[in-house]
């Protein structure tokens, strides 16, 4: 195994320069798919992201369907190509085990009430893999989502924070990721601070684990801001494209992003 | 009609939670009576059968020859599988391990990895070439709910019951037990309304809102967790969760070692 | 190879100590399983073995159901831990062919009109194995099903003869299976000595065929009496801990027992 | 509808047979006739194509280098695949193979195996590194009943018309012909009612309580047998079928030597 | 690798005596096999091929059915031992190719709209493989659905034609194949000279594509000779044999071949 | 329903196409505009992201140490592959690939096999044991027609995008372009009714009779073929898209090269 890089100096500062709470550079955009009934790209560090959600559509198979609320199904997939090795095409164990808590996630924000037998189909994919994928795809889901039209109770923001030499830090790089102490990839409703996502492997104590929740919090609206902006420009050059046409679903949209702001 | 059942279920269990009791008799963060029974299986080189409560399941540790992976040349490979039989339950069906069986896996595999309870390092024969591959096979027998932490504690009970077969397989040595460094034991919670249960049984489980595990090792670290279901967790609760699961984790890891 | 063990001596004693005619000692006990409508585990030599029967209840997928009849599935699966080198999960081709030939010897006993468009499922694991698991399963799988009050004809008794040097014997052990010159494992009816399963290899004469037959079916008698003890064992404790609250379904099993006796 | 026609079918059937007599007018221990014609396919290593009255199948023999099993590292390697091809009959399906195809393979199998028609051990060219894969591959051209039989004529055939391609595939030594040692010969009966039918057509199978394939060997010894369907036999209708199968045996033996 | 060979002499003369625009030997038998619906067998050159068609019938699954026409679903199977290495057995990238452009280019004659919510299965087993297996089975296809009485516009010829040392010929050999410079599989409508499968790769100028088209037009009307005399002579037969029994089926069948004629 | 739009539709671009013209503006032999970015994915050795109109995908080249085909020991090996992901369109499904994909894949790998572009020949490394796995997978973002001209752009631009990862993977020598030796360029004619559309749009793919593909090299020849859906064409009609092919490929080898 290769010796493990020094992550963090003295001074805090980490291997590419951010302090412990810092994010690397996020930007998100809305409805870049045509076909998908809501879709936005993201690039999060080295991450990049396309989400794309179909639905509130008739479910198949039909005997998946619930007969009083939508299913929420959040396909994650890996592209061949995102990696340093190939990765074989298909789902895998830990692909499979994302897309489960991912959906699960979102099940506890949108208003599955309102479309009984339905299926919300969202399929997210990691183009290029930096660290943080999962929090990157759901934080890209998110904007689909409401991109898409589907009311939910407030978008979620995904963010991870970690342990590396010793120190809490916010959201791990690639090498910070391999060669550090603990992950812990995160979903957070912004504005109620509830935990929908949480997963964790490696070694914190209670009170590292209490600093890093901290740090997530404050980090999640950060990123809520970046989401709405997202959808903000959006429907800023929809109005003026597609007033006549698309008038009334887009009111339905305004009104997902009004809530949120 | 499932549904309305579990209406009247979930209200009848947050009547009950509203005085701090459990429909099974136990206290809020009480778990069921576990036993632990180590070596039931003489075919694997490491297998314990654990019941907790009425859920009853067993792993059985397998050491084959085989080759490390390209980028751990000198390492032995751990392989957590889960298979949720279909005689355990009416909802498991046959065919590939499907979503749940997946996530069972992949967590006890955390709590086990993340600690180094096993130091794979020292499983390599040849570099690069041969080294023991450690499978981890968690047959579920009945499923009355929580299977994280009865998987967990089977896993880490068979582990200490493992051989590795030096002379039997390999022909080289003699066979020697495993080192077992560490004893993560991971303590699932669930949510249900606002009243937090821990090992939620399988009439719990199914109306929960939502579900935590937080696997600590013996210096109580976090070691691993998994929040599940559709429900949230405030950072108090989560907070609690981690606070209950040091303490119980502590009889726990007693109850096994003794086994 | 390795040489063949000497698998008899010449006063007709095997490696384990038995006679020509002897059984490898059997416990049977029923009702070991919460969820399953009805159960059984067996050890017999060093075979364990769990047998899980759900229904009859409706059968999925539909296309598969019978207008007129029940649908009896057997699947018989070996735990991967269960032999010497780990097996990989799912069926192979053996497994697949034990749960067919199974299948069809309970079919010939379940009173499957009682049950139209119904599945009865029964799935019988091998947790450890010694030689002759199939026959083991099935005589497992016998109580599982009265356990969990399926109407039959009779119970299947599971058994199997074979040869080991020159000399035919009863229930082969693990070693003189890989050594011996002939395996048949049989599923008989107790009483009307029918045959049920029957399969083969190795070789026998006919003369030799015929007196392996003869041992099988006097054997066939005794792990029938041990099966229907394992039964009434269970509705002993049944009676007392039960009758309250079950009595309507309990009666029926009891009659199925009652048959038997 | 179906279950009518069958019902109708059963009876007609069942009243010839208290006459001794069939549908199709054979005799109940009479075969339908058989052709074998060897070496039909010239891009497999060993064939032969196989009428049993009208059901028709090859078999191909292929022979590749491969890597042996672990507990027989100096063995070559034996392994028959059926495929019940959808062309064949309307009730077989695109798909990978299923209950039936398996079955047919195995028993197939174990006639070939449990005699050593093969020596596998002969099959070795480097210990643990190299050696013959010898793959019988059932190919169902017209379903007509009476599947094992068939397939077992097709594929001791092929086996009796292999080349072992040293040269060709090897590149070492001579193309010679592949040693068949023995000739195991599959006769199957079908119990309808009370009656033994031999070589049961389609129709007969169809409405079959029971059946009783039994393979023997050219001294007459027993070497595999397999029961299938619901129904049951009497240990005498057991032996009775076993006596039948040796002396058919001995027709057909000679009938696929000669072809 | 090996070195190529000389594939065609100064005097135009191939490696097999043919000229450039001659046909390796084809013989077609029809109806040659009970269960199916219509089937026919051919012998072209080295290559051997079954084909068998079921249909019109009820499609499976349901929800692949077309309220409005039949669907024709081809499907090509090499079997394993029809080439020299050993094929796994279950459908290849090659054969689901091949499958999908034969379904289609039968989809162009078959009268579809005369079978709504219906599936014509066809399924040809490759039992022997020369070159130019797909056009091989695309000929045998056309006259099994011939036998099966399914109601054309027209039967297809499949023929190819290629490029060896420089030379446009017909109908491509197996070592002409694996060294020749160009392979273009066709079917072809032989009456009106459309085009209904074309597939091609290697190395051709416009010219060479326009002389070797010209080649097998004339090419497909030779085979179509060869297709209604299979199918002239099954029904010669069939008139004696059947005449009594199969009257009006058959009388479909002897109409569409009449309108080929 | 579905089926009455398509027909309307079809007679609405039928009119305009009799006057020369398209629903989106375009003349009948034109392709709607082509952006082509190289080096869109760094993870990968190679990639571009190309646009056709509204359709967009991507192609990753990614390099890999693997074994030669035993047939061509001193090769490496090209594997083209194309994944229709389900977020690209609505009727595309999760699964393995189904035949569309496959075909998209094969047509794609066989204008770049069969010009040579990629000479495999100079990536073996030691024969018989090691090569280099070139790996061309395209992945469809957003569909909206000619998935095999967009496949065929964004693939040759992917491997002119490529480097041979000799030193970060191999440890040996030095990072390399790969070297293209040829640009073959795909140029696909829908035919509705008697007309034939340059690149169809989905619009017009969903109505077409049939499709038609070109792929010529730089000097004007064919190197692969296909045509596809239910329809036919003339031979006059299939000489027409070639010499449209030859003309428009050359367009486009330079819009691909300038990228």
């Amino acid at each position: 195994m290769a010796e493990t890089p020094k992550l963090i100096d003295s001074k805090g500062k980490r291997l590419d320069g951010r302090k412990a709470n810092e994010l690397r550079p996020l930007t998100i955009e809305a409805g870049t798919l045509k076909r998908a009934d809501g879709s936005a790209y993201l690039e999060w560090g080295n991450n990049k992201v396309m989400a794309a959600v179909y639905g509130p559509r008739e479910c198949h198979p039909r005997h998946m369907a619930h007969p009083a609320r939508a299913l929420v199904r959040v396909t994650y997939n890996m592209a061949s190509f995102s990696v340093g090795d190939r990765k074989r095409p298909g789902p895998d164990r830990r692909s499979t085990e994302i897309s489960k808590v991912t959906s699960e996630a979102f099940a506890s924000v949108v208003f599955l009430e309102q479309f009984p037998r339905s299926s919300i189909d969202v399929f997210v994919e990691i183009l290029q893999a930096d660290a943080g994928t999962r929090v990157a795809a759901l934080t890209a889901v998110a904007v689909a989502l409401a991109d898409a039209g589907i009311p939910m109770k407030s978008l979620l923001a995904g963010v991870a924070f970690g342990k590396i030499g010793g120190t809490v830090v916010l959201d791990l790089g690639k090498d910070e990721d391999n060669y550090g102490e603990a992950d812990v990839p995160l979903a957070i409703i912004p504005r109620t601070e509830e935990i929908v996502l949480l997963q964790m492997d490696g070694d914190l104590t209670a009170k590292e684990f209490q600093k890093g929740m901290k740090m997530a919090i404050a980090a999640a609206k950060e990123i809520y801001e970046v989401q709405k902006d997202a959808l903000k420009r959006r429907y800023a050059v929809s109005v003026e494209a597609l007033e006549a046409e698309e008038g009334a679903e887009e009111e339905l949209k305004e009104e997902t992003v009004e809530e949120e702001a | 009609m499932v549904e309305v059942v579990h209406e009247l279920t979930r209200t009848h269990i947050q009547r009950l939670a509203e005085m701090g009791k459990r429909i099974d008799g136990r206290d809020l963060e009480e778990h069921r009576p576990l036993t632990v029974e180590k070596g039931y299986i003489e075919s694997a080189e490491g297998s314990a059968r654990v019941h907790l409560g009425a859920t009853d399941l067993l792993v059985g540790v397998k050491m084959e020859l085989g080759s490390p992976y390209a980028d751990r040349p000198e390492s032995g490979v751990l392989i957590v599988v889960a298979e949720l039989r279909p005689g355990a339950s009416p909802t498991f069906e046959l065919g590939p391990p499907k979503p749940p069986a997946i996530e069972l896996a992949r967590v006890v595999d955390r709590g086990i990895r993340s600690t180094d309870t096993v130091d794979v390092s020292k499983l390599g024969i040849e570099p690069g070439e041969k080294v023991w591959l450690l499978f981890v096979d968690i047959h579920i027998l009945d499923y009355e709910g929580n299977l994280f932490d009865a998987g967990n504690y089977a896993a880490l009970a068979a582990l200490m019951n493992t051989t590795i077969p030096n002379a039997t397989k390999l022909g080289e040595g003699k066979d020697a037990p495993l080192e077992v460094k560490h004893q993560p034991i991971s303590v699932t919670a669930a949510k249900i309304g606002e009243t937090i249960f821990i090992d939620p049984s399988l009439e719990e489980e199914r109306i929960a809102d939502a579900r935590l595990t937080v696997v600590t090792d013996e210096k109580g670290h976090i070691r691993a967790m998994q929040k599940g279901l559709t429900g949230s967790f405030t950072v108090d609760e989560v907070n609690q969760v981690v606070a209950l699961s040091q303490k119980i984790g502590k009889e726990i890891r007693k109850t096994i070692a003794e086994a």
